[in-house]
């Protein structure tokens, strides 16, 4: 078959996103600075927004963007940022145990390569219609309950991390000699 | 062989039974919540009054108990006293249940009556004590667990009582916590039990699963039992369906038209009666169980008289009922019964297995090879407790529960020859370290342990009377020889306080580092070469000792005779072992030479030896009477019971036939005749036994000639010992190191057990950490590279919001190992061995 | 034997039968919305609120509980007897660790005059929400609730976890745990991926057909130990363990008593829903007499018995030796499971409401001496016979119970795990029988450490050590179940082979036809 | 030739086992928790990768994209959670550095 009739747009955006997203991935893993790290899974969960849009899941994709890359992406700088040094940055992103990490990992893959391609798996018709109608009527019939729990669960991340970051006013009036301290002996 | 089909018993109920463990339950509670109040209020007799009411309480239940026991019928002679039941679910069912038959009778009588004289005795000897009431407390819980031993109905009970004694000597051993080597010793002595009690554990398991035996209230796939018997056509339906199932597997289900049936408890086997009540029918029940009474009458019933289970056949079983569609499945389920003895586990009978793990429990019980290392550490504990632990109770524990299991003893010739072995040998390896010990409860204890060897050389070849009635022997003369002991060491506390007091007015104590092989500590009150002419400062307790050495000795006037040479007759005639019956026997009389020969030699050395110095004059006097009219029962009793409970046989049978514990036994080990081989002809012969019997006395006076030659004036044969010492000083320090096994345990199952835990520990710690590390080096290069990349390229955008506070170098100080990374490496490398595994099988 | 699980019942109709959950996120949003509406945050308050809701969440679930299976919410959860089982146990859990936390210094600050109570209702309404992902996560039939409930757990426990945020080892906990739980989660998804990919469903019958239909296709077995990362590590079993020493010794001790029990329950709730299937009828425990599922929940079971036991005997740390001690448990645990037998399955059962009373109790006793000011380490136990009898002689009951001796409830239900891997047979299951029955008695030694410090060993100081009467009422209540559960052993017995009726059905028919 | 440009469904899963495989090599070796995290969103997002993929190619019909979409939601409830540790523990140690954070060891 001739070559030209097989590389659709579709096989050309799912080489390009995936070559996206693993090379982010990689840059996740082994950048040396944890700012590269966190702009690659920027390209990462772009990636896989794009692949989510090549699949047919159109309102999956844009949660995808929305939710990850407009808020956990964000935290995470937010959180890289707070807790660094800027200066001190190629201290902070150290590999431990590549050597011993890297085989526990490629085997794994492997097995998980091998597993996946000699499965016949049971193929239906392919689906693409817009979904976002057919998911916000699931959210309100057969995944109500799922639907609900999320908000508990929201609602308790958010009290949750309420007691954990927040400082008591004394407590706070009590770390700034300490941290002042810090500084003169540091 | 007589007809023995009538192995069925009937029991009779006797609700008092629970009074016999409860009222030491008692004491200890009041002791032990309010014991030290009354202490504080009314003095030391508070304490004391309540344990020994208690015991006395106990020991007089149980005497009318035993009453209540002579006067039934030999067969019927089963008290028992369902208290209430505990667990009932499916073929598990466990009562809090105990049960008085000729064996557990003469125990609890064992228990109660030397328990109640151990009391007394401490009422002299521990009248210094402080914690007085936490003592008695201690002691009447022991006797509270022994008691559950003993009369205990199941094997569960059987086992709290077990775990209780354990737990009792723990504290016990343990009483003056103070010193650590005390503390030590008795936590050696829990650990080891520990070991048995696994033994215990999965013998009854292997049991109650090899008696097709599910664990819970409904026929799983693993075998299943209806214990009541169909009622309603509703019922029967239900029970049909179940039949026909296919994992369903009823075992029996059968009615028996007799009133005296416990009916609708169990499936009910038919049986016919015992001597004297021809025409009546037994119900017998059958399937898995843990009671003692159930699992020897279903034994002997499904061996029909014969050889049991070796052939395996199917059962001849007769299943009536009216509803025919129930007996008809039934019957059929029930030709498939497969016995006990047809199982393998791995290819080993699974009787063998059972058995062993029994005697495993044993052994850790009964201080024997190789779980015997506990025993002699447990000599730091005060003496009435060794006379309470080693002579009376705990230790025979393992003897008893082999009686007690002698319906399934005798279907393994096997483990009833690795029990007679290891009884042998272990007899022949205490006398020999008991020979040059110079610490007087040392000697006791390692005798003990040989004592006990000899009564394994009596249940393991089937005669179970005979190691039954060493066991009585024994809790007399050695209660009365550790109380002997004790009465010495406690005048002897005296001389060694004075001594002490006196070394440190002079600014010098006492050389810790001392070799115990060659001179005494004199501040040691238990070292025999601090003691030796104490004949005259303390005669009445000689006087018992020696009487108590007789026993033990084996002269014909005193209790151990009988019931040892009994033994070792036993031995040689039986037909059941493996190994040839003379062997056992040799080996047990070489150790009956060593027990007469280092028993006289404690007594010469303590008592004579050499005349009493004015410091010995001055401060060793006669213990207080509470002491001596103990020791004096006690040794009444080693020159009585002997000839009227077992005389021998043969000249008995002048005037009143077998020897009277054995026929009293009967009831509880007449199964073993069905199964044991008969005694060869020739040595029923009277002149044989005869000969055995003055061969026996021959070495008892061997061993008491020698040690009286050599120990009786020391200052004669003193340089004759040394140059023997000196000639032969390996063996004897081999052999006075207890052939150094603690060091051997020390440096194999203590060290394999910890390096073990270490290795663990340092898989954990470093063996990840140390890839990790030698990684570090490699990536060292790396991160230089990067750093360097770093410096030129990122610093120069970023310094601009540097804050150079935050992050000192100095908190990198600090740097430990990175343990997350490590942990979810070890998730990563679990996932990829475990799923190899389960893709690989 | 019915179960109308088959016709699951949709969202309205299945609120009746959802009430314990409502009730519960009444109570949450009640402690929540009184901090802010009636005043300064009050311990005493939160708890009260915490405490009734529990209540009314028990009474509804005992009298909605009529003995058979129902889908709720189109078949996403499952209200049984076995779920009903498991939600009595976890009111239990929760309650006893609320009242543990209404004196305790350690979960919630206390200090006098400053910042009293402050976060007692953030601590309260995660205490009750725990309870209901507990709930969910011991009905979930769907993958999608067996996730969500298992991260609602993970999620409160990440926070209980760092609590004492003033305390260092406190966040440390808190953080190993959350990167942990993170990643476990993370596998055990991919996991459940691969197993919607297999069957085409998330429900957990369609997909228990499949596991144990196809003997070991490998992306069956790839997805099977995945998803066992994440349930293994909600039990903490080997090699899913190393979180659980670092955790329970920095998290707050209430928060550890918590852990100890109650997840680990709902972990293994999830595990046996998942071998089991959730559709009663369907069930045949047969389907994996070829499977490795066996071996490898032996090996796993073995692996984690030995290893917690082994790490236990060089702990110093009490709370530290505890949590290597509940490892153990784990492992003990899941020998019940690896036979695939029903009286394996009901032994987990079993043992799990002894671990209940055992384990909270030594932990309570740890959590009382740390409020009469007594530090945590073994040697700080020193004497502690003389010092604080009751506390000690409390500990000494759990102890024992925990290392199996009888008379007490640990030992009945060692008892039936071990009896029923004998009883199963094979060469497989009575060896491991016999590991555990080792591993039993290796565990005494480090159990007899604490003993011997307590009784032997000279106190450090003489003073004596009062518990507050609430804990003391406390202990007492777990020393007592402890001490006396043979009494009620046979109803145990019944109502848990009552709770596991659905899948092993001739119980009941057994026990109605022909015993009663 | 064919069988690789056809796009299919191996092609999906086979894309996501790599960054299952990258993900949990990020969190087996970064020693800043922050990086971590991140590596658990790589995991995370490899799942939500294979249940829409599923969801396209056996399912056909949106049970995998619900199931995507709870697991984006949970993921940003947990990040908030982990963020929050990570300020907490920033504050105790002045670092997050997995090597600086552990005084919980034997």
């Amino acid at each position: 078959m001739d070559l030209s009739t097989l590389i659709t747009p579709g096989t050309l955006f799912f080489f390009m996103l995936a070559a996206v997203t693993l090379v982010s991935a990689l840059g996740v893993a082994l950048a040396p600075n944890i700012l590269y790290s966190a702009f690659s899974l920027l390209g990462t969960l772009g990636g896989v927004a794009g692949l989510y849009l090549l699949l047919g899941a159109d309102f999956v994709g844009i949660v995808q963007v929305l939710v990850y890359v407009g808020g956990i992406l964000v935290l995470i700088l937010f959180a890289v940022l707070l807790t660094n040094k800027l200066g001190e940055l190629k201290l902070n992103n150290l590999s431990t145990g590549l050597m011993v990490g890297a085989p526990a990992a490629v085997a794994l893959l492997a097995l998980i390569v091998k597993g996946v391609t000699t499965t016949a798996w049971p193929l239906t018709e392919e689906a693409t219609a817009p979904t976002t109608a057919r998911l916000g009527d699931s959210f309100l019939r057969e995944h109500l309950l799922p639907f609900e729990l999320v908000s508990l669960v929201l609602l308790m991340a958010l009290v949750g991390a309420m007691v954990i970051a927040r400082r008591a006013a004394k407590e706070e009036g009590r770390s700034v000699p300490e941290e002042s301290h810090d500084r003169l002996v540091g | 062989m007589e007809n023995l089909t009538a192995v069925v018993q009937t029991t009779h109920h006797f609700p008092w039974l629970f009074l016999i463990p409860l009222f030491p339950l008692l004491g200890s509670a009041i002791n032990g919540l309010l014991g030290k109040k009354l202490q504080d209020r009314f003095g030391k007799q508070a304490p004391h009054t309540i344990a020994i009411g208690a015991m006395v309480a106990a020991a007089t239940v149980a005497i009318i108990s035993f009453a209540n026991l002579l006067r039934l019928d030999a067969s019927e002679r089963t008290l028992l006293d369902v208290v209430f039941p505990m667990i009932h679910v499916g073929a598990f069912r466990v009562d809090m249940a105990f049960a008085l038959d000729p064996l557990s009778g003469m125990m609890a009588l064992i228990i109660t009556l030397i328990g109640t004289g151990i009391h007394v005795y401490s009422t002299g000897y521990m009248a210094d004590e402080p914690s007085y009431w936490r003592f008695f407390c201690y002691l009447n819980l022991f006797v509270f667990s022994m008691l559950l031993l003993v009369l205990g109905d199941s094997m569960i009970i059987m086992f709290f009582g077990w775990e209780g004694v354990g737990l009792c000597s723990y504290l016990l051993i343990g009483f003056w916590y103070k010193e650590k080597k005390n503390a030590t010793a008795g936590m050696k002595a829990f650990v080891v039990n520990r070991v048995g009690d696994w033994g215990f554990v999965t013998g009854a398991f292997l049991l109650f699963w090899g008696l097709g035996g599910g664990w819970s209230q409904m026929p799983g796939q693993s075998g299943q039992y209806v214990r009541d018997l169909p009622k309603t056509d509703e019922q029967v339906r239900a029970l049909d369906d179940q039949v026909s199932g296919a994992h369903v597997d009823v075992k029996t289900v059968a009615e028996v038209e007799a009133p005296e049936a416990e009916k609708g408890e169990h499936g009910m086997l038919e049986a016919k009666a015992p001597h004297g009540h021809a025409g009546r029918r037994y119900a017998v029940p059958i399937g898995p169980t843990v009671s003692f009474r159930e699992l020897r009458d279903q034994l002997a019933i499904t061996h029909d008289g014969k050889r049991p289970l070796v052939d395996g056949g199917t059962l001849p079983i007769t299943v009536t009922t009216e509803r025919p569609g129930v007996a008809k499945a039934s019957q059929q389920k029930m030709a498939q019964f497969e016995g006990l003895a047809n199982k393998t586990v791995w290819g080993i009978p699974l009787v063998f297995l059972i058995c062993l793990c029994f005697f495993i429990g044993a052994t850790g019980k009964s201080a024997q090879l190789p779980l015997y290392i506990w025993l002699p550490d447990a000599m730091a504990g005060p003496t009435p407790v060794s006379a309470l632990i080693h002579a009376a109770t705990m230790v025979t524990a393992g003897v008893y529960m082999i009686a007690r299991l002698n319906f399934l003893f005798v279907l393994s010739p096997g483990a009833m020859t690795i029990v007679a072995c290891v009884g042998a040998l272990t007899a022949l390896f205490a006398a020999t370290i008991g020979l040059f010990q110079y610490d007087i409860k040392k000697v006791l204890a390692y005798s003990t342990v040989s004592q006990l060897g000899f009564m394994f050389i009596g249940v393991g070849v089937g005669a179970y009377w005979a190691g039954v009635f060493h066991l009585l022997t024994h809790a007399l003369f050695k209660a009365c020889l550790f109380l002997g002991s004790g009465s010495v060491i406690h005048g002897m506390h005296h001389l060694t306080h004075h001594r002490e007091h006196h070394a440190h007015g002079h600014g010098h104590g006492h050389d810790s580092h001392r070799d115990p092989r060659l001179v005494a500590d004199p501040l040691d009150p238990q070292d025999m070469r601090n003691m030796g002419g104490l004949a005259t400062l303390m005669p009445w307790t000689r006087k018992t000792y020696l009487i108590a050495c007789w026993a033990i000795a084996g002269f014909p006037w005193a209790a151990g005779f009988f019931s040892k040479d009994e033994i070792l007759w036993k031995a040689f005639s039986n037909g059941s072992t493996l190994v040839p019956g003379w062997l056992i026997w040799l080996v047990g009389l070489i150790a009956a030479t060593f027990t007469a020969f280092y028993m006289f030699r404690s007594y010469y050395m303590t008592f004579y030896g050499r005349t009493p110095s004015a410091e010995h004059v001055e401060h060793v006097h006669e213990s207080p009477k509470s002491i001596t009219y103990v020791l004096w029962a006690l040794a009444g009793l080693c020159l009585i019971v002997g000839p009227v409970l077992g005389f021998p046989a043969l000249i008995g049978k002048l005037w009143h036939g077998e020897p009277v514990l054995e026929t009293w036994l009967e009831p509880v080990t007449q199964f073993t005749k069905l199964t044991l081989v008969g005694e060869r002809a020739w040595k029923e012969l009277p002149a044989v036994e005869v000969a055995f019997m003055l061969l026996s006395i021959g070495v008892a006076t061997l061993g008491w000639y020698v040690a009286k030659s050599l120990y009786f004036d020391l200052a004669a044969s003193e340089a004759r010992l040394l140059a023997w010492k000196s000639k032969y000083r390996g063996i004897h320090s081999l052999v006075f190191d207890k052939y150094r096994v603690d060091e051997v345990y020390a440096a194999t199952v203590v060290q394999w057990f910890r390096e073990f835990a270490d290795l663990f520990a340092w898989i954990d710690t470093h063996v990840i950490d140390g890839a990790v590390n030698m990684m570090g080096t490699i990536s060292k290069g790396v991160a230089w590279f990067n750093s360097a990349i770093d410096k030129y390229l990122v610093d120069g955008a970023v310094n601009f919001v540097a804050d150079s506070v935050i992050f000192s170098g100095g908190r990198l100080r600090r740097l430990q190992t990175g343990r997350i990374n490590q942990y979810l490496l070890g998730v990563t490398a679990g996932i990829v061995v475990i799923v190899l595994v389960a893709y690989l099988v | 034997m019915g179960g109308d699980l088959t016709i699951a019942l949709d969202n309205v109709q299945s609120l009746r039968y959802f009430a314990p959950e409502l009730i519960l996120s009444v109570g949450i949003l009640a402690i929540l919305v009184a901090d802010l509406v009636v005043g300064k945050p009050d311990r005493k308050r939160s708890f009260g609120v915490a405490a009734v809701s529990l209540a009314i969440a028990l009474v509804a679930t005992l009298a909605t509980m009529d003995g058979r299976a129902r889908g709720l919410f189109g078949g996403l959860i499952a209200r049984d007897p076995f779920t009903d089982f498991f939600k009595v146990l976890f009111i239990v859990t929760s309650a006893l660790v609320g009242v543990a936390a209404l004196r305790s210094r350690d979960a919630i600050e206390y200090r006098p005059g400053e910042l009293q109570d402050k976060e007692s209702g953030e601590f309260y309404a995660l205490l009750l929400t725990s309870t209901i992902g507990m709930f969910l996560m011991a009905a979930a039939t769907d993958l999608l609730m067996a996730f969500l409930s298992l991260e609602l757990v993970s999620i409160l426990s990440y926070i209980l976890a760092g609590f004492k945020r003033r305390d260092r080892k406190s966040s440390e906990a808190s953080l190993k745990y959350v990167i942990y739980g993170g990643v476990a989660a993370g596998v055990m998804l991919y996991g459940m991926s691969l197993l919607y990919g297999i069957s085409g469903s998330t429900n957990l019958s369609t997909i228990y057909q499949a596991v144990a239909a196809s003997r070991s296709t490998l992306v069956l077995v790839i997805a099977v130990v995945l998803c066992m990362a994440g349930f293994g590590y909600k039990i903490a079993s080997v090699p899913f363990h190393m979180w659980c020493p670092d955790v329970y010794e920095g998290a707050p001790t209430p928060v550890t008593a918590f852990f100890a029990v109650g997840p680990k329950a709902a972990g293994f709730a999830l595990l046996l829903r998942f071998f089991n299937g959730a559709i009663p009828e369907q069930i045949h425990t047969d389907l994996f007499a070829n499977s490795p599922w066996p071996l490898v929940l032996g090996l796993i079971a073995a692996a984690t018995m030995t290893l917690g036991n082994l790490a236990a005997i060089g702990q110093s740390n009490i709370k530290r030796l505890l949590a290597y001690s509940s490892i153990a448990h784990a492992g003990y645990l899941l020998l019940g499971l690896c036979s695939f037998s029903a009286d394996g399955q009901r032994a987990i059962l079993l043992y799990l409401v002894t671990y209940l009373f055992m384990n909270l109790g030594a932990f309570l006793v740890v959590l009382a001496m740390s409020d009469a000011g007594l530090g945590e380490e073994i040697a700080d136990y020193r004497g502690l016979g003389m010092r604080a009898k009751f506390p000690a002689l409390v500990m000494a009951i759990c102890l024992f119970s925990l290392t199996g001796l009888p008379p007490f409830a640990g030992f009945f239900g060692k008892f039936y795990l071990f009896a029923a891997l004998i009883a199963k047979g094979g060469s497989l299951n009575v060896a491991l029988a016999l590991i555990g029955i080792l591993n039993s008695a290796v565990s005494l030694y480090y159990y007899a450490r604490i003993l011997r410090a307590m009784y032997f060993d000279k106190p450090a100081s003489e003073a004596p050590i009062v518990a507050a009467p609430i804990h003391a009422w406390n202990m007492g209540a777990m020393a007592v179940a402890t001490l006396g559960m043979w009494i009620a052993w046979t109803p145990l017995v019944g109502w848990v082979n009552a709770s596991m009726a659905q899948w092993y059905p001739r119980a009941q028919t057994i026990v109605t036809a022909a015993l009663r | 030739m064919s069988a690789i440009l056809t796009i299919g469904l191996n092609h999906y899963l086979l894309l996501s086992a790599a960054l299952f495989a990258i993900g949990l090599l990020t969190v087996a070796t970064r020693r800043n928790a922050v990086a971590v995290l991140m590596g658990v969103e790589l995991i995370l997002n490899a799942a939500a990768l294979n249940f829409v993929a599923f969801s396209h190619y056996v399912e056909g019909t949106v049970g995998g994209q619900v199931f995507a979409v709870f697991i984006i939601v949970m993921a940003a409830a947990e990040a908030a959670i982990a963020l929050a540790i990570v300020l907490s523990i920033f504050r105790h140690f002045k670092s997050i550095d997995a090597n600086d954070t552990s005084t919980l060891r034997e």
